[in-house]
């Protein structure tokens, strides 16, 4: 194996990783653009799209086209119940408190999952079977093609929803200043809970296409949560296109430091860098300035 | 008319205080049952559970029930403490067996040592029952591999083997198979750790030459990158050393890198949970690694006198619990069936109970292995618990 | 006669956010005593001058000397020190504390206890407390605040904030204070008692510059004025002199004196 | 220190004196050591994100470096134990310099990504220099605290020498929220612009309060490693940082009693969930949803309004 289809074969993983990373980020950035909160349950929606979808599909069933849509909308209806429940309620609260209220969320919802599938990891079948395709000497499993087709096109319907649908743009003016914006006859309140739909829908698109590579299990979730958030940091929070490009750095830099460098720093790699690149831009590579000092937090 | 007060209050005393220390013999029991070491615990505490029900329909032990007393430590340091404090002061148990993980466990030894009472940990790690001096002792020694420690804590026992044994039973296998060269891919938490310790120390002893050494962290959710590399060494094997979804995980990755064939995977006996195999779907096919006796209790030899302990113990469990056994359950039968034992012959006497373990503890059947405890050995058995199993067609058959 | 050395003074100070130019080759002086008031249409840069001469934000060019030393482009709290304070056009307090404690916060310059020191409550911690406490309540006699020592400061009513806002800004031992508007939002009664209040600070030997809309009390108690317009000083004078220009009549005042 | 705080403190201190008197019970005893370790964290931290409002995620690594410190300086190189406790300290007081002066200029989430990374690479450390720290499997044989031929072994002693730190600290902390200092950070919690403008140098402070707050962490640290004998990173993680976290909300942002009952009742809380068991994780989220859905502004608050509501009433 050349030293070049090595390479090849880490940034592929990189990528594979980087596309989950991505769309959890993705999920930060959509509660984040409308409430200015981090929802630190994101990774327990992932968690959920991937037990839930093991459900539908394996144990009810269901073929793959009709699980996939079915467990996407249940785990929206999660997100949605969840705001309603636990972050409107606190629309008044302090940031930090709302913060800590989606840590709580997260320990609620693993409880509810070791509730009800226990503690054991769970599998899919992968969703196209055949063996691995070679590309330049690196071995790629045809599930990775569906990792980062789905991130693409989630890339796609996200810039496309935010950038050119009414409600889409109505989400992003809600978080400068909701009060302007309710003016403006947005309604604020249903675009928050659109947005926690929305987030725990891309979790759960996520967690629909890792789980037939790397399993799931009800104390997933915060794992995922950390690295989505790091990675939405670096891309810089707000950003989406930065949030994703983050996604894929962090992904990228942990396969090739485990690759090329020493597999036990491969966390620590990239928080390095992490914390390098804040010292010098402090909001992100793709992130504004600007828009952060107008945000509240 | 007062001597009978006198008479009824004393009653009343000894019912009240009195009575609790014959009602049942009770048994401290504490398992990672949440937290990042559940699969540990999970089948621990069902264990338990089970046990519990055996001897108690069993009509207990010299006519007295037993009680076992289930805490959790989540996998926490100072929960386990604090577990093990609430066993000991509030239900005053006889002893306490646990924990799942070394860390635990470590954290529990000064607890039970300072109040002398019998601690049989469910963990691997050799230094459980090794006093710290003697450890020192050990790892400063120059021979090339694992001295034996000469003394062991005196209240500490374990019931999982070493994984030093299972690493020589894998060393063995790869002499017998010529293999020279291998590649160990390690999880970085406290198995993993200590797995790849035994692995480097122990390798010169075989002869064999560790040509790469890759890591990954216990939630990774994917080890290509590490497999890769291995694909590109000269290994003619590459030993997996973790527990838990990682190891399927590194299964599958192997599986698909089409390192099938060319690199055998190895796995520790952390593989050993059916469940593994029916999680990496195929891909498990050809993997081989050492295994106790308990999860293939049909093929052994029904001369093996571990046969009957473990064809009861995994039929009755699988039933009850609608799973596969694991050798981590097994642990937890290995523990409370000889305290049950010590308990048949000596009664609620921590220190007779100790001096039973260690004394009486010979040729003793359990689940693990054969045990034969003694004052320089509290784990009792080494390699000869372990058989090297190969995956076939989602079983476990004798690898070749 | 020699002329005294200014208090303040500003040489072509600039101000540019984006491509607008807030403040425009700005040269000016406030000689020590005086009141002086800066006047000028919204958006005239008034408040963005007080805002560069505190540090808040720095200049784009030009330098501000503060009894003759260079300042421009020192952070805020270290010009606090140097003897400048002020007050806020959108009342700044410190809402979540009592009004006493406003006061409290604003000796924070004069005093030296650190983090240990406090911590460990050393005999000189208790003795500057006092102090602090004795100097606050004075400053609250000033402006006629004792009596709401105790409330929280959000809580009392706007004029009093203006007040209370002032009573801070003196705790600070200042020099030089400027003042943002501090008649916006007053009635007639309370714009009097605020006239009054300024003479008082001047008289106790602190200098005075002000940032005002209401003309009356302008004319009233200014030693002298700055007209500007666009980041751009139209005028300066006496109020007479003021009054009589006629680019301030057009720039400013015809526009005020038409609606007034 | 006002007149009320100077009260609570003293019937606290009374409270805690005779505690062992009455409790003998070990588990009881370290359960309340566990608190007291938690709770002198717990105030560094509502110092920083009450009254500095900054938030931390790494507090844990500041916590494990105490406890390393204090684990590999004693075990591997025989110091004694008060030299390894201002090892602890001073490395803390570096490291917490090290990573507070370039990251002062990020705020909110930025900042608490800032600190969430260095806790993650103290933690990564504390796992990979396996011959020092002892790695996953962690680090055994730790001396339990003696000095002056006293030893500390054994439940009430610990307890009171616990306490005793905690309640210094208390005073401490209460000490500079009501000195010069205090009032300066809760006016730039006010308003940072009219703090500056009174003269409040308001990123000196942040960096003090951050330090203060390692520190705490770090003797905290220390405590916990001669107490429990054994150290493994696990208690040095990310999760542990957020359980501190939550500690400060639980109890309340903005008061230094609210740590201490935050840190009294996350950690009370799980002890006596564990008779459910497997599902502690269930009734845990429950009740921490529960508490922040109706006191969003801490339980110390909560309580407060509570009880002026009843006295109102009857």
């Amino acid at each position: 194996m050349s030293l070049f289809s090595e390479i090849l074969q880490f940034v592929f993983t990189g990528l594979t990783i980087g596309s989950i990373y991505s769309m959890v980020g993705l999920g930060f950035n959509i509660i984040y653009n409308a409430t200015t909160i981090i929802n630190l349950a994101q990774g327990e929606f992932v968690m959920f799209g991937g037990l839930i979808m093991v459900f539908l599909t394996v144990v009810l069933k269901f073929p793959l086209f009709v699980g996939f849509p079915l467990t996407v909308i249940v785990v929206m209806a999660i997100g949605a119940v969840f705001e309603r429940f636990a972050i409107h309620p606190l629309r008044n609260a302090s940031l930090l408190t709302l913060i800590i209220v989606t840590i709580a969320a997260s320990i609620l919802f693993r409880g509810i999952a070791m509730f009800i599938w226990g503690k054991d990891p769970y599998s899919l079948p992968p969703f196209t079977p055949g063996s691995p395709v070679m590309i330049g000497g690196a071995v790629i499993m045809l599930q990775t093609f569906w990792v980062l087709g789905t991130t693409l096109a989630i890339v796609v319907l996200t810039t496309l929803f935010f950038g050119k649908t009414i409600v889409g743009k109505a989400m992003s003016a809600c978080s400068f200043n909701p009060m302007a914006a309710s003016l403006m006859g947005i309604h604020v309140r249903k675009m928050i809970l659109i947005s926690f739909a929305l987030s725990a829908g891309l979790g759960a698109v996520a967690g629909i296409v890792i789980t037939p590579m790397s399993l799931m299990d009800y104390d997933r979730g915060p794992m995922l949560a950390v690295k989505g958030f790091c990675a939405a940091v670096l891309g810089g929070l707000g950003v989406g296109y930065g949030v994703v490009l983050g996604g894929f750095i962090v992904g990228l830099l942990e396969s090739l430091t485990a690759g090329l460098i020493h597999s036990g720093f491969k966390d620590a790699v990239a928080l390095v860098i992490l914390l390098f690149i804040l010292c010098f831009k402090p909001s992100g590579i793709f992130g504004s300035e600007e828009v952060s000092k107008i945000k509240k937090f | 008319m007062k001597k009978s007060w006198i008479a009824f209050l004393t009653m009343v005393f000894c019912v009240v205080f009195i009575s609790p220390g014959w009602a049942a013999y009770k048994i401290g029991f504490v398992a990672s049952i949440t937290g990042p070491a559940s699969w540990l615990g999970e089948p621990e505490k069902n264990t338990a559970l089970m046990l519990r029900e055996w001897i108690n329909a069993a009509s207990g032990i010299r006519g007295v029930p037993i009680e076992i007393v289930i805490e959790d430590s989540k996998g926490m340091e100072a929960d386990a403490v604090l577990a093990t404090k609430k066993l000991i002061e509030r239900d005053n148990v006889l002893v306490v067996i646990g924990s799942s993980t070394t860390g635990e466990s470590m954290a529990m030894v000064p607890i039970c040592e300072q109040v002398e009472t019998l601690m049989i940990s469910m963990a691997a790690a050799l230094s459980i029952v090794t006093p710290d001096d003697e450890m020192k002792r050990m790892e400063a020694s120059k021979k090339p591999w694992l001295e034996v420690p000469k003394k062991q804590r005196y209240w500490i026992f374990k019931v999982a083997p070493s994984d030093a044994s299972a690493v020589e039973k894998i060393y063995i296998y790869c002499q017998a198979k010529k293999i020279k060269r291998v590649a160990i891919i390690t999880v970085s938490a406290g198995f993993g750790v200590e797995g790849r310790r035994q692995l480097k120390r122990l390798a010169p002893k075989y002869g064999i030459e560790i040509v790469a050494d890759e890591l990954y962290g216990p939630k990774d959710t994917d080890m290509t990158a590490q497999l890769t590399k291995i694909k590109a060494s000269p290994a003619q094997a590459v030993i997996n050393w973790s527990v838990g979804p990682t190891q399927v995980i590194v299964t599958k990755n192997w599986s698909d890198l089409g390192m099938r064939g060319k690199i055998p995977l190895i796995q520790s006996h952390g593989f050993g949970n059916k469940s593994n195999i029916k999680l990496a779907g195929g891909a498990a096919e050809g993997v081989i690694t050492p295994l106790g006796r308990v999860l293939y209790a049909e093929k052994v030899d029904p001369k093996n006198p571990q046969k009957p302990v473990i064809m009861k113990y995994k039929t009755e469990y699988e039933k009850r619990f609608k799973s596969d056994v694991s050798t981590f359950g097994g642990h937890a039968y290995d523990a409370i069936m000889m305290v049950a034992d010590a308990l048949k012959a000596v009664g609620a006497d921590k220190k007779g109970i100790r001096d039973y373990l260690e004394t009486k503890i010979r040729n003793w059947p359990g689940t693990g292995g054969i045990y034969n405890m003694s004052p320089t050995d509290h784990t009792g058995f080494g390699a000869d618990g372990f058989e090297m199993m190969e995956v076939v067609h989602g079983e476990w058959e004798f690898a070749k | 006669m020699v002329m005294p050395q200014p208090i303040l003074e500003t040489s072509r100070l600039r101000k540019i956010f984006g491509g607008l130019m807030a403040v425009v080759d700005l040269n000016f002086k406030v000689m020590p005593g005086q009141i002086k008031a800066i006047i000028g249409p919204n958006g005239a840069g008034k408040t963005t001058l007080f805002n560069i001469i505190t540090g808040i934000l720095p200049p784009t060019g030009g330098t501000i000397r503060f009894k003759g030393r260079e300042i421009s482009g020192e952070k805020p709290h270290r010009i606090a020190q140097k003897g400048i304070s002020r007050t806020f056009q959108t009342v700044e307090l410190f809402g979540n504390m009592t009004v006493l404690e406003n006061v409290m916060v604003g000796r924070h310059v004069r005093t030296k206890k650190g983090l240990i020191q406090s911590g460990l409550r050393l005999p000189g911690v208790k003795r500057e407390e006092r102090l602090v406490l004795e100097m606050a309540q004075e400053k609250l006699e000033v402006v006629g605040l004792m009596r709401r020592a105790n409330e929280s400061a959000s809580g009392i009513p706007l004029g009093e904030q203006k007040l209370l806002e002032i009573a801070r800004a003196l705790a600070t031992d200042p020099q030089l204070l400027l003042l943002d508007e501090p008649a916006a939002g007053l009635n007639e009664t309370e714009k009097l008692r605020i006239g009054e209040i300024i003479r008082k600070i001047r008289g106790s030997g602190i200098t005075v510059l002000l940032v005002e809309h209401h003309m009356d009390l302008v004319m009233n108690i200014s030693d002298e004025i700055v007209v500007l317009n666009y980041g751009e000083k139209v005028a300066e004078g006496t109020p007479e002199e003021v009054k009589g220009d006629e680019k301030v009549i057009d720039a400013y005042l015809g526009v005020e004196i038409r609606y007034a | 220190m006002g007149k009320e705080n100077r009260r609570a403190v003293f019937i606290l201190m009374i409270c805690l004196g005779i505690f062992p008197f009455f409790i003998r019970s070990d588990y009881y005893l370290s359960i309340m050591i566990f608190i007291g370790i938690n709770a002198i964290i717990v105030m560094g931290l509502s110092l920083l994100m009450g009254y500095a409002g900054q938030i931390s995620l790494g507090h844990a690594a500041f916590f494990g470096i105490g406890a390393y410190c204090s684990g590999v300086l004693t075990v591997k190189l025989g110091f004694s134990i008060f030299t390894a406790f201002f090892c602890g300290i001073f490395l803390s007081t570096i490291m917490a310099m090290a990573i507070a002066i370039p990251t002062l200029k990020l705020k909110g989430h930025y900042l608490a990504v800032a600190t969430l990374g260095f806790g993650e690479i103290i933690y990564v450390i504390f796992n990979e220099l396996l011959e020092i720290t002892g790695g996953p499997s962690g680090l055994s044989g730790i001396p339990s605290i003696h000095f002056f031929g006293y030893s500390f072994k054994g439940g009430w002693r610990y307890f009171y020498l616990v306490w005793t730190v905690a309640i210094l600290l208390l005073i401490f902390s209460l000490n500079i929220i009501h000195s010069r200092i205090g009032r300066a950070l809760r006016a730039v919690h006010g308003s940072e612009v009219a703090a500056q403008a009174m003269g409040v140098n308001v990123s000196q402070f942040k960096i003090q309060v951050f330090v203060l707050s390692a520190i705490y962490a770090s003797v905290a640290g220390t405590l916990y490693a001669h107490f429990v004998t054994f150290i493994s990173p696990s208690t040095f993680s990310l999760f542990v940082s957020i359980l501190l976290l939550m500690m400060v909300v639980i109890g309340g942002g903005g008061s230094i009693w609210g740590a201490l009952l935050g840190a009294g009742i996350l950690t009370v809380l799980p002890e006596s969930l564990r008779a459910f068991r497997d599902f502690d994780i269930l009734v845990y989220g429950i009740i921490l949803m529960t508490i922040l859905l109706f006191m969003p502004e801490g339980i110390f608050k909560g309580l407060t309004l509570s009880l002026i509501w009843m006295r109102k009433k009857w």
